[in-house]
């Protein structure tokens, strides 16, 4: 476990970055753990993504699979790596507060 | 960096026998690595307490790619800081796993410079596996390696590197170009092969003959293997010769033959071909004498796996006979549509083998718009159990579509 | 932002690391034979001579021993080598002379030369304690200690019926081919997980883990008020495949894990179709750094099929021939509850029919 | 109150009804042999012999035929005889000059001799629409027609490479052989139940329907205020199992119902084990009163078995060594989605190797 | 009584033919019995409709048994009121289904009074069928065959009505005596056969060698296959009579045996018995030359069974070689110790095959007391979802006993 | 369907004598339908397993297998008949007004 901090954020995170303590996930952590993504801005598409993570991990107990996420929210595979170049698992599950993902996503 | 020199009186042991000690390797690369000399530390600790010290899981990788990286902490990272990363990377081998002198050693340098000093030649899947590095080492690395025209290889839900036997390259009896196929699909498939997007692993593994030197129909999802359809070549003086030479050919052939297709009379040696069910068993013990036919391809197999969920699978017959041939415009379209309805209708980490079995080959056959055929089959089904689709209407007596 | 650089642009291509001999004859390969103990030759239609010296690698190597290869490829074969889907290590010679010293330049630095024809080659085998978190048991000491042992049926010291291929994972998620090899050494667990309620949720996807499980021994629950899964212990048959999508369900445990043998397997269409291999011995304790009961058993196994096949038939053959319950009793290993299939499709490997020996 | 009367006696003892050739040679039997068609003779190391004449009885009888046979028992072999495992009627005589004028009598009330040895004997069936009520086709109805084409297999008219077994069964329930028959001729719901929702509660236990169905189609629902079941149509698979615990879902219907045709099981372990048969013909309409598609299909299948296999190579047997390819080939029957198993165990009967003729 | 004469023109049609007709059969009953001829009008219309006239199921029976008679109503019965009622009796047949004439007209006596003088020799399952009563005559039935020491069959959750080859009775090689043990058994568990009280039905059939003359390893929760354990008897001068006499000794037996253990030189045939599976095509072939050896007994199987629910099944080896001779105590034991494990843990229309395939067979041995042998498997497990059945806890160290 | 009469009770039976319409059972329903089974009073111990019978009917939507009958009630089989000659399954489920069994009892 490590503390990580950017601006005022905060939190724990796992060896790979991603949040001990997914219950305090907001907009400020967003933005805070993309920095470590190479993502220094969250645009309109970024949280497209990102909330469309949370509403189904939400809703369903899992992160959903690529190509549902792909379909879903109308980004190609080449796009969401657009977005966050690490990917769908590593950058924008971490960037959305998921649980780290062990297959699926 | 401060090194410490570890105590390893069990890893020791194993330094002595005839066969290569991977003990002496750590050792010798620890000589100029930290990271491998805290990994013989921490391994000795395993060993004492017969136990490992990786923490669960880890996920890292290199910009734009979501595969082809194994993150690995150690949970004892403290006393063993070398190894508080220890992430392997994934290279795809090339095909055939031929190398030039070379092309070893500028491997070697870049892993000198970034890691461990320790590989695998190869992974079981096939890759040449670097062995413990740091996270932030990860782009580095693979910015050299594209120097040297390397790329990454497959991990995760993903198609994952392909391999080959040596094929043409160096055995005579390849049915089909082993390496070139391997080569071309494995370019062909770099998206799928680097962002995983499918609901499991999927895996190609291309043997000429049915022999199957990579274990395909063991180990992959999609088992290419090479065979023929005309008659098995023969060269009468040479069978003749290996009799000659001793060769019991009644008990240590013909007896074993699974076709029941062979006959020596004494100076001749004759096949029924219509009843040779391709096995090599006569080729392997007679190369000077036998060979494979002209007509040579290969059959398609699906669904080979571990045992994890629903229990291991052999791969089972989809195309008995295809050519595989440049440009492989069949049988690419052919595994879009394989993908395209798994990746559709399968569940999350449900090998397509699996998958097929839920939702039964026939209909997985339709779906993928391929003719079912007997040769898919041991032998046909034995309960009764059909789901017939269609039936009569009692009002109109008109046959319905159901399903 | 994505960095802008090269991807996707695969393996170098396979030409570029050919010896000339072979672009010349690619495809065009007549017959092998094979000259000695880890060395053949492939002749070709045009009669050119291709020379395969082939060692053990060990798989888990320095960059200085692969430097070490490549000294002895530049000195002997012009700089070609190639390695073997079994981990070993081949080099491409087109004079012959070469190879006597390339043998006794490899024999020396401790590369046994064999594993080609009728021997037993290099171990199929996986991380172990050295990689991954998963394992039951180490892979590269106990290959290293079965494979020390075994040594005269690699170099050629003792001829064999057959093929004889031997494979090692250290857990069920059998990253190798032991499901379907003559003899199989596995790693298991013997527990059920230990469920950390504390971190599962945060974790783990819940369905996911209760989906994982092959027996349906997981189910969700609230523990000590998290959201959690409870796990039914007399369902459990201790796979891992639940630890594998969560990291809070840990079974590893010094106490109880250790190996499990299997025999009969095969891939090759050869003669028979390709077979799973079977269970022999449920289990044997973890016993670094040499597993002495592993070795014994597998030499057991080894002379047991070597002393009793025929010409060619491979473990798997051989039993099929004479039968389980002979092998039960040459093997003297007792036939136990564990050996019975329980899982889905047992009934289909019970006895269904009056053909026995008595 | 109970009525005291004697219950629990069992069947009368068997030695009542043995003659004195066999209760002298009780286990003292020789060998045998087959005279002719129809007619065998057991030596006894006493050196007595015993002639069995075999009839075809038909299985539905009256008690007037039965009554004939007794008489025909009295004259030729002091009133013993006895019925087979197929429903034939045998006479055992001592007196080999009494075989001729039975047979003779025989035949001519229309009892043909035959079915030893090498032969086809008479179709194990069961009750069709003389008596069940779950029948998807007629039993007795099929089988005198199949057999009325076959007689010349039966007489020995026509001489075979080996015994066939042809059984019939009018509903998947399976009251006979099928499962395990050379050929097999198996009634066949096509749609699902029509559930009676209003009586269903009242005639059924609604849990016990529900795990009926082997595909999980069957679900508690409440239909129009009513506690009842639902279908889902698309899992069903028309087992008619959830009609044999409940009369509110009836599947049977002149439209869809008919026969499916099945090939090579068998129950003896003689050379190879006890085999399933398979699916060769997933469908064919009930025609009565003689149903000619199934007759030709099954003299098809006769024909081509009797012209290819081996001697003593029964239907199974042929067909495992030319492989299931090359006998829908040769059979000209359209392999199908219906052929390929996808219950249970369907991955097993997948094709595992490359082990294919071309 | 009125009576209707049916036209029956398709049914007319089933009266050709040189195998026994069945419709003369009813013809001929319905001559004297107004149920027969009412089942001719029903079956007539079936015929031309497509469909039974049955209803569902029906509960009838004799005072103090629970099975044994199936009942059976018409949906028709105003149209033909002979068949309204017209239910089966299941009359156990004496082993083997020997008769003498006055036995059988006895029955048929019985018969004419009080039911359709329709039967079936034999039902499948080995009864004697009288087919189509009334409720109201089932008690004069009862009576009346109880004189004649006819007692009643199985039917329902019991013990089905036994049945056996003709053995020792008139085959050479009858390996047990299976009109004795199927009599005594049949005898010994009366109660389970009139009373039912399993989860579902159970069979037992008797064979006195691996031909299997009754199907019984696929047909009954119970196989008793005879079997032997020593040499296959052989009389030399008869092998090469059989020879002379232009048997082709090689291609049609010795190539056939699956032990591959015979061997002709020209003048003697050997067998090395130790690989002999016991399959009895040699002996067969040969009858007057070979024999199955002296020392006999019986392998016993459990389990087989039609399709529904979870699959047909072939019965499976439980006691690979049994002596099965009388006072057959060991075998009662053993029987009564699967009936109480299977009632005790059985679902209700459970099998006891499928039980044993739900539960496992290891615990099911364990449960009835059975060591488990190889012989019980075609091979081990090929999973390794092995139950273990102990561990070590941390604490103490010391191995617990689970599950 | 046919109609029973016995005493005061009128009610709806299939040919076997199972009611058609279950929810019209009542003690003197039992008596009525007792009596078609050579059964002429309902002692105390028919009651039981009557009782028995309806009971786990209404708990379970089944009736229960004869082993747990016996078990239950405590009356071995023999008992059983001996109180409903006919037997559990025809005898006392009819007379419980049960749906007619169709395997287990
Ligand atoms: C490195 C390698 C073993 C080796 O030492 O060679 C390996 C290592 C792992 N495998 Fe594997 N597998 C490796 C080849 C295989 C193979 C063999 C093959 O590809 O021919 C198999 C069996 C074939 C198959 O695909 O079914 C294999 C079947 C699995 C499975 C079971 C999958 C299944 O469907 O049953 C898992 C579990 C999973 O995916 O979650 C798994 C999971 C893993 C993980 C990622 C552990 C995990 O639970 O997440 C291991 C990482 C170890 C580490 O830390 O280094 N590995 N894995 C092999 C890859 C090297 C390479 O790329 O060349
Ligand atoms: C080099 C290699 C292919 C490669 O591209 O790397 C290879 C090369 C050859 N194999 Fe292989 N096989 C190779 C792995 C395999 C495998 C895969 C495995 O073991 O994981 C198999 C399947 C094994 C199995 O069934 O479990 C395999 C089953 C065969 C067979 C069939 C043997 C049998 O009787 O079952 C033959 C034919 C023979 O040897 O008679 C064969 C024959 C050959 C020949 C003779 C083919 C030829 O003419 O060149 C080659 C040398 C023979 C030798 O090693 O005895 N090769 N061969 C692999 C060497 C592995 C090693 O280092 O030992
Ligand atoms: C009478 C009967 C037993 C009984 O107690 O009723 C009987 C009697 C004999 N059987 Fe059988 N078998 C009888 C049903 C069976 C059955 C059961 C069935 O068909 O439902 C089988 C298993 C069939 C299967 O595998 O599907 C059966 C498989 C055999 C075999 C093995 C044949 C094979 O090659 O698979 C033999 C040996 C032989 O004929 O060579 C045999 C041999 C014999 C012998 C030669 C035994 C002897 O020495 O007396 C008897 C006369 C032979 C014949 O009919 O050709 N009997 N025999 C049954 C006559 C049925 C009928 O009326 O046709
Ligand atoms: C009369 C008979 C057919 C015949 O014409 O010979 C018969 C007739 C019926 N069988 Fe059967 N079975 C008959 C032998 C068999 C056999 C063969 C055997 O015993 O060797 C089997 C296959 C072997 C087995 O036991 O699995 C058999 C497997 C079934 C099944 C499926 C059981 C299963 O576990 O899969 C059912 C369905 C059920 O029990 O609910 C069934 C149910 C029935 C019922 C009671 C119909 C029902 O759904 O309740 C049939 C009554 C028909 C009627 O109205 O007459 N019958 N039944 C056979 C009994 C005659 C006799 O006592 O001699
Ligand atoms: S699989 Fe066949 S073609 Fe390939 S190396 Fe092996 S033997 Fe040669
Ligand atoms: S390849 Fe195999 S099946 Fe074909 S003839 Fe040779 S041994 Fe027989
Ligand atoms: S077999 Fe198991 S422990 Fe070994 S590398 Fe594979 S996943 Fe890890
Ligand atoms: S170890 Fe395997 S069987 Fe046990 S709970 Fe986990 S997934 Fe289930
Ligand atoms: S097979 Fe079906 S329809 Fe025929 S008698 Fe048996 S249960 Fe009735
Ligand atoms: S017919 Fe069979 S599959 Fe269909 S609902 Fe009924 S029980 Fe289920
Ligand atoms: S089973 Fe064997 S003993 Fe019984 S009649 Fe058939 S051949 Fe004879
Ligand atoms: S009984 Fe069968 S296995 Fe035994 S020797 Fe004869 S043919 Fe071979």
């Amino acid at each position: 476990m490590a503390t990580f901090e950017w601006q005022d954020v905060k939190i724990e995170v796992d060896e790979d970055g991603f949040m001990e303590e997914p219950d305090q996930w907001n907009e400020k952590v967003a933005l805070a753990l993309a920095s470590t993504e190479g993502v220094n801005d969250l645009t309109e598409e970024h949280w497209k993504l990102v909330n469309y993570l949370r509403d189904y991990y939400q809703k369903y107990g899992i992160a959903p699979m690529i190509r549902k996420l792909c379909k879903e929210t109308g980004f190609p595979l080449k796009k969401v790596y657009e977005l966050f170049p690490s990917g769908p698992a590593k950058g924008a599950c971490k960037v959305a507060g998921l649980a780290k993902p062990t297959g699926c996503v | 960096m401060a090194e410490t020199t570890y105590k390893t009186p069990l890893l020791d042991e194993l330094e002595k026998g005839a066969w290569p000690s991977f003990v002496k390797e750590i050792k010798m690369a620890a000589k100029r690595s930290p990271m491998a000399n805290d990994l013989l530390g921490q391994l000795e600790q395993s060993y004492q307490e017969k136990i490992g010290h990786w923490k669960h899981g880890g996920i890292v990788g290199v910009m734009g790619y979501g595969g082809g990286v194994i993150g690995r902490y150690s949970d004892l990272s403290e006393k063993y800081p070398g190894v508080s990363h220890f992430h392997t990377m994934r290279i795809n081998q090339p095909a055939g796993w031929f190398y030039t002198s070379e092309a070893l050693r500028s491997l070697c340098d870049v892993w000198e410079r970034h890691g461990s000093g320790l590989t695998n030649m190869h992974g079981s899947t096939g890759d040449i596996v670097f062995l413990g590095t740091r996270t932030e080492e990860l782009e580095p690395i693979f910015e050299e390696l594209a120097k040297l025209d390397f790329d990454i290889g497959g991990s995760g839900s993903d198609l994952r590197t392909p391999s080959c036997c040596n094929g043409m390259a160096r055995c005579e009896w390849a049915c089909y170009d082993t390496m070139q196929a391997c080569y071309q699909l494995t370019q062909d498939f770099q998206d799928e092969l680097h962002r995983p997007a499918f609901p499991y692993k999927f895996k190609f593994k291309f043997s000429g003959c049915p022999n199957d030197c990579v274990a395909s129909i063991a180990r992959s999802d999609m088992s290419f293997i090479g065979t023929w359809r005309d008659d098995i070549q023969m060269d009468q003086s040479e069978v003749k010769k290996y009799v000659d030479g001793g060769l019991d050919i009644q008990k240590d052939v013909i007896d074993r033959c699974p076709g029941k297709c062979m006959e020596w009379n004494g100076k001749e040696l004759s096949i029924e071909n219509s009843f040779c069910v391709k096995c090599m068993h006569c080729i392997n013990v007679m190369p000077k004498a036998l060979r494979p036919g002209k007509d040579r391809g290969c059959t398609i197999l699906i669904g080979s796996k571990a045992p994890i969920v629903e229990g291991a699978q052999l791969s089972s017959v989809l195309v008995p006979f295809m050519k595989l041939e440049p440009p492989y415009t069949e049988i690419k379209d052919l595994i879009e549509r394989i993908w395209d309805v798994w990746c559709e209708e399968g569940k999350n980490r449900e090998r397509v083998g699996e998958f097929i079995q839920r939702v039964g080959l026939g209909n997985f056959l339709e779906a993928i718009e391929v003719e079912p055929v007997p040769e898919m089959v041991a032998h046909p089904r034995e309960n009764p159990y059909v789901f017939y689709e269609e039936y009569y209407e009692d009002d109109d007596g008109e046959e319905e579509e159901e399903a | 932002m994505a960095v802008e650089r090269r991807t996707d642009f695969g393996p170098p291509h396979y030409e570029k690391y050919l010896p000339p001999i072979i672009k010349e004859n690619y495809g065009k390969w007549k017959y092998h034979e094979i000259l000695k103990p880890g060395v053949m030759v492939h002749v070709s239609e045009s009669g050119d001579k291709l020379y395969t010296v082939r060692a053990s690698s060990g798989r888990l190597l320095s960059i200085d021993k692969i430097r070490i290869y490549a000294d002895l490829a530049d000195k002997y074969c012009g700089g070609y080598l190639r390695f073997t889907s079994r981990h070993n290590v081949e080099f491409l010679l087109t004079d012959s002379a070469n190879i006597d010293p390339l043998v006794a330049d490899l024999q020396k630095m401790g590369h046994p030369v064999g594993g080609i024809g009728n021997a037993i080659t290099s171990i199929v085998h996986t991380q172990g304690w050295v990689h991954c978190h998963s394992a039951a048991t180490d892979a590269s000491g106990i290959v290293k200690a079965v494979m020390d042992d075994l040594i005269e049926y690699f170099d050629g010291t003792t001829k064999l019926p057959g093929k004889l291929r031997i494979a090692l994972a250290c857990c069920l998620n059998m990253c190798g081919a032991v499901h379907c090899s003559d003899i199989a050494i596995l790693g298991i667990h013997r527990r059920p997980p230990k469920v950390n309620h504390e971190t599962l949720k945060k974790q783990c996807e819940i369905p996911n883990v209760v989906s994982a499980c092959p027996t349906a021994a997981i189910r969700p629950a609230i523990v000590d008020g998290n959201q959690s899964v409870e796990v039914i212990e007399e369902n459990c048959m201790f796979c891992a495949n639940c630890y594998t999508v969560c990291p809070s369900m840990p079974l590893n445990d010094p106490l109880n894990d250790g190996v499990s043998i299997w025999v009969g397997g095969k891939v090759s269409n050869a003669r028979t179709e390709p077979m799973f291999s079977k269970l022999a011995i449920p289990f044997i304790p973890n016993n670094p750094p040499r597993w002495p009961e592993v070795t014994d058993a597998v030499r057991k196994l080894v002379e047991l099929w070597a002393a009793n096949a025929h010409n060619h038939e491979r473990m798997g053959e051989w039993i099929q021939r004479i039968g389980w319950p002979k092998f039960f009793k040459m093997a003297d290993i007792p036939f136990q509850k564990e050996h019975i299939d329980d899982f889905k499709h047992a009934g289909l490997t019970f006895k269904r029919s009056t053909h026995l020996t008595f």
